[in-house]
């Protein structure tokens, strides 16, 4: 297992990639040669008033130059701080956290909505085999044509200025491939309609699912889903320890 | 430089323990710090049977602080000593086991079970806002503090700590009813009964509406509660509520806690701990002070 | 857009208004805001006689917040006739006198002599932690708080709010004594008890000890204590305790408060009034809100 | 009267110039403008959770580049986290604030002892006729050379490194000219032989004295000193507002 660690990262490079949408690489060597996709990092902000680490995926790793990348939306007063860091600005940061992808190299489709986009970055780059990926937009698009470099890659957006107009899961149902794996990450109606069409359809599915976090961890107990086990009881699991992802027949959404 | 201190007979070897509920069982800190640095080990509450807990959200940040409403999850109190006694077994600190129950029976199980396991020491959570009945509903009734403490004290074999709740008009009353029950030491102070709502959403921070709040913004609540309580009782106490820093946690003991605890720092910093520690030794160093004991309660 | 509320019939422009203790008559402030623009000035504690408060230092910050023992230091009712209220006449805004007594006989004099004055409302401070007599004593028994209210609604032309303390267990019992005594209006929170030691020096940090705790830092209490007394009692609520903007205020009015108060912020930030006021404007436009009454009390 | 004003003011520079001694230049031209000598700015920190100005003398004023210096000591959070600031940063500041010095241009004591030193630097600018400098210093000495201008300088240390041994008020005691006003600044007991020391000769002294302080503006009664009114009655005034600077005769202390 790769172990946590808290690390003063300094600014590579921000830049806004789409309105309120940040891409910030963050040079910390140790943190990006143990990270793995679908892991996530904790950061935290300069203002002191702010005292938890704002939990945000890995979108992509140069473990060669010793750099993370994370892509963000500003949502609050948080991100907001984070995206004015300039190049050369230190961050600490907790990482890398939870458990990733399990990349089982087969056909795969990658699905992912908003800024649920971002960690299938790293995974599409990781993941052998055939890749469909598709993505779900508001309205702007933002990572497609890095994506396009590692699969076939299908746009939805909400109001058809991209692609086509609707939602992710109207495209998977439509999709006619044989696929054996199915990697979602999104807001928590679209990761329900994955886990349905993957169960439907008998596909491996693993879903990276959100809950708002304190220690980011596994000490708090903040940030539980419900799971079945084996003998169908529910048990709460971290999503910060235990997940982010979680298998789609395993997690309750 | 003595840093150890006696709690009910038992010596820490330092004043610095973790603060329920913060630190699990200290599994994950593990990762980040040393436990065998540590004065003692607070775990996570445990009740006689699992407790489910609420639902989500549980956690939202406040102003300083955060605002907690996990609700007690626990696995019950056999798997406890399964995983986490055992676990904590490894290293050398004391293991003081905080426990919650929604009747008096239910704390009585529990310190029973407890009453011949590796456990130095119990703290009684009559304190908890997140849970309906228990928790706090005992903590801001005299009467019931008293109760409960006598109740455990029959068949506690450990030292007892009865964890106190701020959200009370007159806490050195409060402390003085555990001290009547027969409490061998007092901790304070659990959260502060919050609120907070997404106006955007127009949805309440947590799902229970109300949580706990904790962190440096309720500290000066904290150091006053604990000198009046210090004042008022003869017990010793563990104060805790927003510690950062070695500083803050001085400024507990000159208020007259004998130890300390240091929770929601731990998510803000997951080497607070050894941070706060180390702290508290530079601040004895530029002072001249031989013994931490010399501060406690100085002022 | 409209943005004026009602509070035991008399109209704000706004609900925005000052927090006693913390804007003096406005005069300061004056020099950064235009007072015409706020909803209500609520203005410094003032009592029958001159008070001369505690000895300093009498403030100090803490995290998030600050801690003050100013002791309610007021020239007497006299001077402040002469002096404060005849400045505030020169303003468009609603002027909330608050009273601060040792005794009710010491209320109802303030409340005697400003029955005729040119004054909207009275707020009744039943909940200063920082003199001996009166103030909190009053402030955390229910009884008393009820006695309070009658006698002074005895003597009292204007709308009576009563000023509540957050130091108690029960705050919603509070509430509804004022509404027995036949309270108009609450305001509600006043400062938590608090305390600091400079460790360094070995002092306190304030005087007097003990302090009262205000800012951002105790946000969250006091969102959910006008939470729960909106639940409890049907008079109107004036909302204060940690505003800093205006989603903070949004806050407090969707927890249930007609009105707010803008306090230690004005320190942070001397045009903090009318920031706040800005920042509910915007938060209407952004959704649409064409009557602020729309979201009091909505959660 | 000078209007008080809150401002975004810009650092100009900042250098070390004594141990936990800094020297920071401030660019901002309206506060610059209407400053007077034995004012003070009320100085925000960056870090939310320190809510209240620091207040710092006023200790020189460019007026032609509109720059205002302070000179600080850092003994807590807010004063060092003031002393990291770099050229160009931006600082909330509130100005000028509280009544300076009376210039009556005769023959004049300066008389002040640690961080009471900086607020005499314009004073000895500004002040007309002839100037005596009584500078006392735990042990290293700052701005001495500048003060050495305007007039003549004497020093004490405490430690005797620079200077003579001891205190200010030694030298102030004999010292062998006629004065016909005290300016002082300085620790309470200082301030307190000072004033003995005026009232027994005869002197007139205006001594500036600091509080604790809230709002730094006069609303809180926070900064309280006692001084006496004509009739000998206590009157509690406000050093923020009233003050700091105070007649000797007046001020309680
Ligand atoms: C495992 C995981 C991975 C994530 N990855 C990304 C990502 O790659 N890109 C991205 O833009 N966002 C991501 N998020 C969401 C991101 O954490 C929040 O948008 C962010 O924390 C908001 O912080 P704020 O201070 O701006 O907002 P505020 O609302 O001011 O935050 C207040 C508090 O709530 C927490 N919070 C608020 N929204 C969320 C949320 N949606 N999830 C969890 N905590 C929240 C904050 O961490 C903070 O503690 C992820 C969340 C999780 C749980
Ligand atoms: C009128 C006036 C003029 C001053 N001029 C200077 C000057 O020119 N140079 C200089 O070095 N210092 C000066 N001081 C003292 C300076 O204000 C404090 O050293 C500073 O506020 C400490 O802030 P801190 O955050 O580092 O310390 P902390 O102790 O962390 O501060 C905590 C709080 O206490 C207040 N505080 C702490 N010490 C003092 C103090 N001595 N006086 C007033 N408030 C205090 C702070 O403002 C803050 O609100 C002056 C004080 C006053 C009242
Ligand atoms: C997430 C969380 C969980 C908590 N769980 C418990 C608990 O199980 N038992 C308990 O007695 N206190 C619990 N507390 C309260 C803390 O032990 C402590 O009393 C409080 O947080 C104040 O200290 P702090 O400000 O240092 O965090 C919990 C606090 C938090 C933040
Ligand atoms: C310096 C200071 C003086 C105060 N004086 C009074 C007072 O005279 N009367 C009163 O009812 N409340 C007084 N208060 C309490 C405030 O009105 C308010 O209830 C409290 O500060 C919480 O609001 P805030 O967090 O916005 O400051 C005072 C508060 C401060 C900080
Ligand atoms: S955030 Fe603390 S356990 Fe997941
Ligand atoms: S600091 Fe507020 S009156 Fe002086």
């Amino acid at each position: 297992m790769n172990k946590m660690q808290k690390k003063v990262a300094t600014v590579y490079s921000q830049v806004e990639i789409s309105s309120g949408i940040f891409d910030l690489w963050l040079s910390e060597e140790e943190i990006a040669n143990s990270a793995q996709p679908g892991q996530f990092i904790g950061v935290y902000c300069n203002q002191d008033s702010r005292l938890l680490p704002r939990p945000i995926s890995i979108c992509e790793i140069d473990e060669v130059q010793g750099r993370i990348r994370i892509v963000y939306r500003v949502v609050g007063g948080g991100t907001n701080e984070i995206s004015h860091f300039n190049k050369d600005d230190k961050i600490t940061i907790l990482g890398p956290l939870g458990n990733g992808f399990t990349l089982n190299n087969r056909t795969s489709v990658l699905i992912a909505g908003g800024i649920g986009i971002p960690p299938m970055l790293e995974l599409a780059k990781q993941l052998q085999g055939d890749k469909h990926i598709i993505l779900g937009y508001r309205s702007e698009t933002f990572l497609v044509e890095e994506l396009s470099k590692y699969g076939k890659v299908y746009i939805a957006t909400e109001d058809g200025s991209a692609g086509t107009k609707g939602n992710v899961v109207d495209i998977l149902r439509t999709l006619s491939i044989k696929m054996d794996d199915i990697y979602a990450c999104g807001p928590k109606p679209m990761l329900k309609a994955v886990k349905d069409y993957a169960i439907a359809n008998k596909v491996d599915a693993q879903l990276s699912v959100e809950e708002k976090m304190a220690c980011g961890i596994g000490a708090c107990l903040g940030c539980v889903c419900k799971t079945k086990d084996n003998e169908g009881n529910i048990v709460r699991k971290r999503v910060c320890k235990d997940g982010p992802v979680f298998k789609a027949e395993e997690v309750e959404l | 430089m003595n840093l150890s201190v006696k709690i009910a007979n038992v010596e820490l070897k330092n004043p610095v323990t973790t603060a329920s509920g913060t630190f699990g069982s200290g599994k994950e800190y593990n990762e980040f710090v040393d436990l065998n640095q540590l004065g003692g080990i607070i775990t996570k509450g445990v009740s006689n049977i699992p407790w489910v807990g609420n639902e989500t959200p549980r956690v939202a940040e406040t102003y300083g602080g955060m605002m907690n409403a996990v609700g007690l999850q626990n696995p019950g109190i056999e798997k406890f000593i399964q995983n986490d006694l055992s676990f904590l077994q490894g290293f050398e600190t004391k293991v003081i086991v905080n426990v919650c129950g929604k009747t008096i029976e239910d704390y009585c199980d529990v310190v029973r079970r407890l009453a011949d396991q590796p456990v130095h020491m119990l703290e009684i959570n009559i304190s908890c806002p997140n849970v309906k009945e228990g928790g706090l509903a005992f903590g801001t009734d005299a009467a019931m503090i008293e109760k409960v403490t006598k109740e455990v004290k029959k068949y506690a074999k450990q030292p007892i700590i009865m964890k106190l709740s701020p959200n009370v008009t007159d806490i050195a009353e409060m402390a003085k009813a555990a001290e009547a029950g027969g409490a061998d030491a007092i901790s304070l102070i659990n959260t502060l009964l919050g609120m907070k709502i997404d106006i955007h959403k127009r949805q309440f921070g947590v799902a229970n509406k109300v949580g706990g709040i904790s962190g440096p913004a309720i500290k000066p609540i904290a150091v006053r509660m604990v000198y009046q309580v210090a004042k008022a009782v003869k017990l010793p106490i563990i104060g805790l509520g927003g510690i950062m820093t070695g500083e803050d946690a001085i400024e507990f003991l000159m208020a007259g806690a004998t130890a300390i605890s240091v929770g929601t720092a731990n998510f803000a910093n997951p080497t607070a701990t050894i941070d706060v520690l180390n702290g508290i030794e530079e601040f004895m160093n530029k002072y001249g002070i031989k013994d931490i004991n010399e501060i406690i309660g100085c002022m």
